[in-house]
């Protein structure tokens, strides 16, 4: 079942950052040669990746030759694939942009480490198959991403991060309170078993709907949907601007991409219409709450944090959706929206924070209302903050405007219209505050000289601002491939 | 058997009920840390309930070793809670001192 | 997706103003002559292409570039006639303009930018044009939003930020609108392309309460930037543009938008039946009618040159919608072909008020004594602009009103006659006395800021041949209205199309 | 009792809780019961015996930490590192405590050699009773903790370069060998039975050193005093500093 060469990939995607994390942390005056060298490996492990999947469909690997259900097993099915391909393509450029951001060497060695081990954690997360290896995950995710957040030392940071670590913590210990339900009632810890046995069993709905309730819950504590969004934006906004970037991009994302998986592969014999309208109810008010707190925010980077608020609530708007729509064409592009419009927000927000970090750095500091200067002086980076704001208010071409346009489609066609109303608030909030910060960019400071002024961090942002507008919006049409060869999960 | 694992079991969801309440209740972050731990205690319990087999038949070790995995993540996670905790302490006296 | 010739021009004809503008974003501020070459590259190429597209549409090609963005949601350009009119009219007009804003930015500053967005809006524009169903037309309308913002913004004054906001707070909300309007028709009839004589005509009975809300909010979000009252309040603030974006934004790109964005949406959505049937075309000749009257009278007030101007837009542009409205061939002819003509005589006009300007300091009409005496070739190109949007024979806007009155007579709707006549005067009360003042009038001692430029002509070579261009373009549209490939005889092409005659 | 009002709504809030969260470990205990009585109970367990003879050990938790869900472990190492490492990005470590004085001194040199054996046993005795790496691992960094109470401001480990080294070993070790196994075709972590009991030990003592070591670190509680732990300005810094080198035109004054 397991061709070695052909699941490799699956592997590599966990281990080359893991054993990069290991030589940066062992020799720290090579961090950044070893740090880039280990980027690249990994992305390149993740392209191979989603080849392998393109090609052969889902991919699982039972780890140590044992029975399923003894062994953890690694797992790769479309959506995995997609978003494993985000997250190493994002995570590169946050490499690339790292390496001209952190000067001092002390913090230099700490960053690299840690930020390799995110990353094997995410990538182990998209991955895994098994319920505890997931718990697992999460919490070297949770870890890594709370040190890095406060990474610059200073107290804000500190302060927003060790919350960020407890309120992890919280919503894992609730995780895995729900796993050890599953463990007692169904008697295995593989994913698939587990939706088998729990659609085998319908006498214990309650048993599964606590444990549901449970997972659900923390993780929705760790994807900051409203009102359990408290934590992030100072988290976020306090962090050295390549974290920011990957953890607003990239691990709220992985959160509830568990979310999704759960809902999508574990939970959907018990998942109810009451259950996804009150998770999307949520995701509306955190559609309109972020959005607003976004206009109002003082500076550009607590702006973007509460911007990522709003966009995790889209992403929710997606599960009433999903439940009401029977399998068919229908729920496929509604699938596939909703992967674009995450994959949208993971290039979008990157770009953003990359970009707004160089704003900070050349200003000294990131108000808003005194940015004039810097935007007008560094016009690659206030094109990447343009570029990746018209994905966050879903403006064509960005791959956002599709997946809106097939959300409210969807809303319509399923007689929830009530969503494109809160999808159309949340564009104009988004719009509001996107341009607020863009119109500072025209003033009657001098002409900038040239495009680009600094390469190695001004391009990173901008080529993932760029990938979130033109190459998604333009061309997603392989998201829909993949979906279709990754359907093996019991959804549907 | 059955009694015994509901009892056992049954304590570590008070300990996780308790745990929470403390940490939704009181404000000093030691306490929220201890609280955060007792929680966790709580869940390994449930964990080591239902390894019980009966005096007859040996524990099922899966739990087990699920117990002692998650033991060290939480190990690990509460030695960075403790340290970003003491940073925070050193950063308010400063100011204090200030 | 084919890659012959048909397949690939009408993506090529927006390409060849998007790439020369992505290259100019890159390029540094210094580089004036590359960037000279690759604005006047791309208008010159465009103008190229869509010669060959008229040919082929001549002919009786079918040109059609298909992108699959996704299944079921299709990105498609292609050439119908109505394209054509449209895309002949902004590519014409993109290479006079690109001749003029560079004369008219030539000691400015940012103009990388500027010329960048600059670019991005024809791209836009012709997209629109082009695009070939509502997918398309949406993508290409935002498109242009934000592509004319920075150009509204780009004096970054304090009011030119403001004036930025406002029309950006329209056209975005309106975009809004028309997105979810577009996406609703949708759930309705699945994947449709724009089609002659509409595509909603199997449609039961049963959704036709659904089709009039949806024709609310398309129209919302087209009216906006046609500028239909009450969604024109935009259109005078973004005035603080310089004056080469403020004639491209009322002569070609947005406004125009707007107005072919409504034609499409009657015509080759609706259709005509369907839309007189559900009482849509009644609505709608109220509302243009209403515009019409409405601009024209707030024109009369205005003191500045430029805000009198953006008001007759405002009335002038509703002709088309007006047209549009009424049942019946020759009104079809009379709006489409206004569609044109007034793209030529606004140009005009914008042109020499930017001359005024920038030559004079004169912006204001109270400033105007004499003007004609110092810059005649200037002033004469002002009057022909002005006389043909009164209606004065035999300039361009006088076949648009004939053909107009002649088709409200045909729908036996002779109000319109009233509509056009008192138009016609308000026009002549706040033309003419320019005129006066121009040719009549004795020069002041001093020019509020006057400019000297080192020729034998009045103003700058680039300033200068623009507007007497487009002049000459406004007389030949009308003295040539029945030859072949005249504005006239595609809009009669395309009525009679849409009426199937 | 309290007449300050917030303090008594805080009070009648955190009743509130108390009994909202009591209803629900009510709620959780009854569903816990209904858990139990699925009918799932051998679970694992069975399949875990039964397979035990081809893991290498005879220990059958040890055989699911370090075989059946060696991933798992593996991951767990990295989630302790990663602890770590954020604990020195935060700064270097306070300075050590005083000297002990004599019977403290005397105490040390009696139990931290009782610990490095007893952890030597549990490591060995891991393979076929109760205990393993983390046993073993705990005592090792619990001698540690107390060197460092006695005063060593190192807790007993070496220099910042060898501790590094140490620290990163188990997870090294161990992926090193999942992927060795996956070269020679065996697959990632899949042991062949007849090497699985050395491969394990291997693993197994390579975690126990980086176990004890990161556990004294973290106890140390920062960077390890050194040459390179120099605190620095820019550590107390909100921002970095733009690149000296980077260009910035001038920017007139506003």
């Amino acid at each position: 079942m397991s061709d070695p060469l052909m699941t490799a990939p699956l592997v590599l995607c966990i281990a080359l950052p893991l054993l990069g994390a290991l030589l940066v942390t062992a020799l720290p005056r090579w961090s950044v040669s070893l740090g880039i060298v280990s980027a690249l490996a990994t992305a390149g492990a993740a392209v191979a990746l989603t080849a392998a999947v393109w090609q052969q469909g889902t991919l699982h690997l039972i780890l140590g030759g044992w029975d399923a259900t003894l062994a953890i097993a690694l797992h790769a099915d479309g959506l995995a694939a997609a978003l494993i391909l985000m997250v190493n393509l994002v995570g590169l450029g946050i490499s690339v942009y790292a390496t001209d951001y952190f000067h001092d060497r002390l913090r230099v060695g700490a960053f690299w480490p840690l930020w390799l081990l995110l990353w094997a954690a995410l990538n182990g997360l998209f991955l895994a198959g098994d319920l505890f290896n997931l718990y697992v995950m999460l919490e070297l995710l949770g870890i890594a991403a709370a040190a890095l957040g406060a990474l610059t030392g200073n107290r804000d940071a500190v302060a927003a991060n060790l919350r960020y670590l407890l309120v992890g913590l919280l919503g894992s210990i609730s995780y895995l309170l729900g796993v050890a339900l599953l463990y007692t009632a169904h008697g295995t810890l593989d994913l698939g078993l587990v939706a088998q046995r729990i659609a085998a069993a319908p006498e214990l709905f309650a048993v599964d709907a606590a444990a549901m309730t449970l997972m659900v819950a923390g993780l929705a504590l760790k994807a900051a949907l409203f009102p359990l969004h408290f934590w992030l934006p100072p988290a976020h906004a306090n962090a050295p601007a390549p974290v920011s970037a990957a953890l607003s991009a990239l691990v709220v994302k992985a959160a509830f991409y568990l979310i999704l998986r759960l809902w999508l592969d574990l939970f959907w014999p018990i998942t109810g219409m009451a259950a996804a309208m009150l998770l999307a109810s949520l995701g509306a008010v955190a559609i309109v709450w972020g959005s607003w707190r976004a206009l109002r925010a003082e500076r550009l980077k607590l702006l973007a944090a509460y911007s990522t608020v709003a966009q995790i609530g889209y992403l929710f708007l997606f599960l009433p959706l999903l439940t009401a729509t029977p399998p068919g064409p229908a729920r496929d592009d509604l699938l596939a929206a909703l992967l674009l419009m995450a994959l949208t927000h993971g290039f979008a927000k990157a770009g953003f924070f990359l970009a707004a970090g160089l704003v900070q750095t050349h200003a000294g500091h990131d108000r808003i209302d005194d940015l004039g200067g810097t935007a007008q002086r560094l016009p690659a980076t206030t094109f990447a903050i343009a570029m990746a704001g018209s994905a966050l208010i879903g403006l064509p071409p960005s791959g956002s405007f599709i997946g809106k346009w097939l959300l409210m489609q969807s809303a319509i066609a399923t007689g929830q219209w009530w969503w494109v109303v809160v999808v159309t608030t949340g564009s104009l909030l988004a719009s509001a505050y996107v341009f607020r910060v863009l119109s500072r960019a025209f003033g009657l400071e001098p002409t900038p000289v040239r495009f680009v002024t600094d390469a190695r961090a001004e391009v990173p942002a901008l080529t993932l601002a760029l990938v979130s507008v033109a190459v998604l919006g333009l061309a997603s049409g392989p998201l829909w491939r993949l979906l279709e060869l990754g359907s093996a999960g019991g959804g549907a | 058997m059955l009694t015994a694992q509901f009892l056992y079991g049954g304590a570590g969801l008070a300990l996780f009920v308790l745990g929470l309440w403390s940490f939704l209740v009181h404000e000093p972050l030691l306490r929220k840390i201890i609280a955060l731990n007792i929680t966790g205690a709580g869940v390994f319990h449930v964990l080591i309930a239902i390894a019980y087999r009966g005096d007859a038949a040996p524990p099922d070790p899966v739990p087990h070793a699920l117990v002692l995995t998650g033991i060290v993540v939480a190990v690990s996670a509460t030695a960075l809670a403790l340290m970003l905790g003491a940073r925070l302490q050193d950063a308010e006296d400063e100011d204090r001192s200030r | 997706m084919s890659w012959d010739y048909a397949a690939l021009l009408p993506g090529a004809i927006v390409l060849s103003s998007l790439l020369p503008g992505v290259f100019i974003f890159l390029l540094q501020e210094e580089s004036h002559i590359l960037r000279t070459v690759l604005n006047l590259i791309g208008a010159v190429a465009k103008l190229v292409l869509v010669a060959l597209l008229i040919y082929g549409v001549w002919a009786g090609q079918v040109f059609e570039t298909r992108i699959a963005i996704a299944p079921g949601l299709t990105l498609v350009l292609n050439a119908d006639a109505l394209s054509v009119l449209f895309v002949t009219l902004s590519t014409v007009l993109w290479l006079v303009t690109t001749v003029y804003a560079i004369g008219y930015l030539e000691h400015s500053t940012n103009r990388s930018r500027f010329f960048g967005f600059f670019s991005l809006c024809v791209s836009a524009t012709v997209g629109i044009a082009l695009s070939g169903n509502l997918l398309t037309f949406v993508i290409f309308y935002e498109v242009l939003t934000l592509a004319t913002y920075p150009l509204v913004a780009h004096r970054g004054t304090p009011e030119a930020t403001r004036g930025a906001k406002i029309y950006l707070a329209y056209t975005l909300s309106g975009g809004l609108l028309l997105l979810v309007g577009a996406v609703w028709l949708r759930t309705l009839t699945g994947p449709v392309d724009f089609q002659e004589g509409g595509v909603l005509g199997h449609l039961s009975a049963d959704v036709h309460g659904q089709l009039v809300v949806i024709f609310a909010l398309l129209l919302a979000g087209l009216g906006v930037k046609a500028a239909l009252v009450p969604l024109h309040g935009w259109l005078p603030q973004s005035m603080v543009a310089p004056a080469p974006v403020s004639s491209l934004l009322h002569a070609v790109a947005v406004v125009k938008a707007g107005a072919f964005g409504i034609v499409r949406v009657v015509y080759d959505v609706y259709g005509v039946e369907l839309a007189s049937q559900l009482g849509l075309l009644a609505v709608l000749s109220v509302l243009a009618s209403f515009t019409i009257v409405y601009g024209s009278v707030m024109a009369m007030t205005q003191d500045g040159l430029k805000k009198r101007l953006a008001y007759s837009t405002v009335s002038q542009v509703s002709y088309i919608a007006l047209g549009t409205s009424l049942l019946g061939p020759v009104a079809t002819i009379g709006g489409l072909v206004h569609l044109v003509h007034q793209g030529i005589m606004k140009i005009t006009l914008f042109f020499c008020a930017g001359n005024y300007a920038e030559t004079l300091g004169v912006a204001n009409v109270s400033q105007m004594d004499g003007v004609g005496r110092r810059m005649p070739l200037t002033t004469l190109a002002f009057t022909v602009g002005a006389l043909g949007m009164i209606g004065i024979p035999p300039i361009a806007g006088f076949v648009s009103k004939w053909y107009l009155g002649l088709g409200g007579v045909e729908a036996g709707q002779h109000w319109v006659l009233l509509v056009l006549a008192s138009s016609t005067l308000l026009n002549a009360a706040y033309f003419l006395p320019i005129l006066y003042r121009a040719w009549f009038r004795a020069p002041p001692a001093a020019w509020p800021k006057e400019h000297h430029f080192h020729t034998r002509f009045e103003t700058m070579g680039a300033l200068l041949w623009p507007p007497v261009i487009t002049a000459v373009f406004c007389l030949l549209a009308g003295l040539l209205a029945a030859a072949p490939f005249s504005p006239l005889e595609w809009a009669r092409l395309i009525a009679e199309r849409e009426y199937g005659l | 009792m309290s007449a300050d009002p917030g303090a008594a709504r805080r009070r009648d809030l955190s009743l509130l809780l108390a009994v909202l969260l009591a209803l629900l470990g009510v709620a959780l205990t009854i569903i816990y019961f209904m858990a139990l009585q699925a009918g799932a109970a051998p679970r694992l367990a069975d399949l875990a015996y039964a397979r035990l003879p081809g893991t290498g050990v005879q220990n059958p938790v040890t055989a699911v930490l370090l075989n059946y869900r060696a991933y798992d472990t593996l991951m767990e190492l990295a989630v302790l590192l990663a602890a770590l490492l954020g604990i020195w990005s935060l700064g270097p470590a306070a300075p050590g405590f005083q000297r002990s004085g004599a019977v403290l001194a005397g105490m040390v040199s009696w139990i931290v050699p009782l610990l490095i054996v007893t952890g030597g046993y549990l490591l060995w005795v891991g393979g076929y009773a109760p205990g393993g790496a983390f046993q073993a691992g705990a005592l090792l960094g619990a001698a540690g903790v107390i060197v460092r109470l006695a005063g060593d401001p190192r807790a007993g480990l070496p220099a910042e370069a060898a501790q590094r080294w140490l620290l990163v070993l188990g997870v090294l070790v161990f992926t090193l060998v999942g992927l060795g196994l996956m070269v020679f075709g065996a697959g990632f972590l899949t042991y062949p039975p007849k090497l699985a009991k050395w491969l394990i030990l291997a693993i197994e003592m390579a975690a126990t050193v980086a176990i004890a070591v990161a556990l004294a670190a973290a106890y140390v509680g920062g960077r390890p005093p050194g040459p390179e732990a120099r605190p620095t300005a820019a550590d107390e810094d909100a921002e970095p500093q733009p690149p000296a080198s980077s260009p910035r035109p001038p920017v007139p004054g506003r």
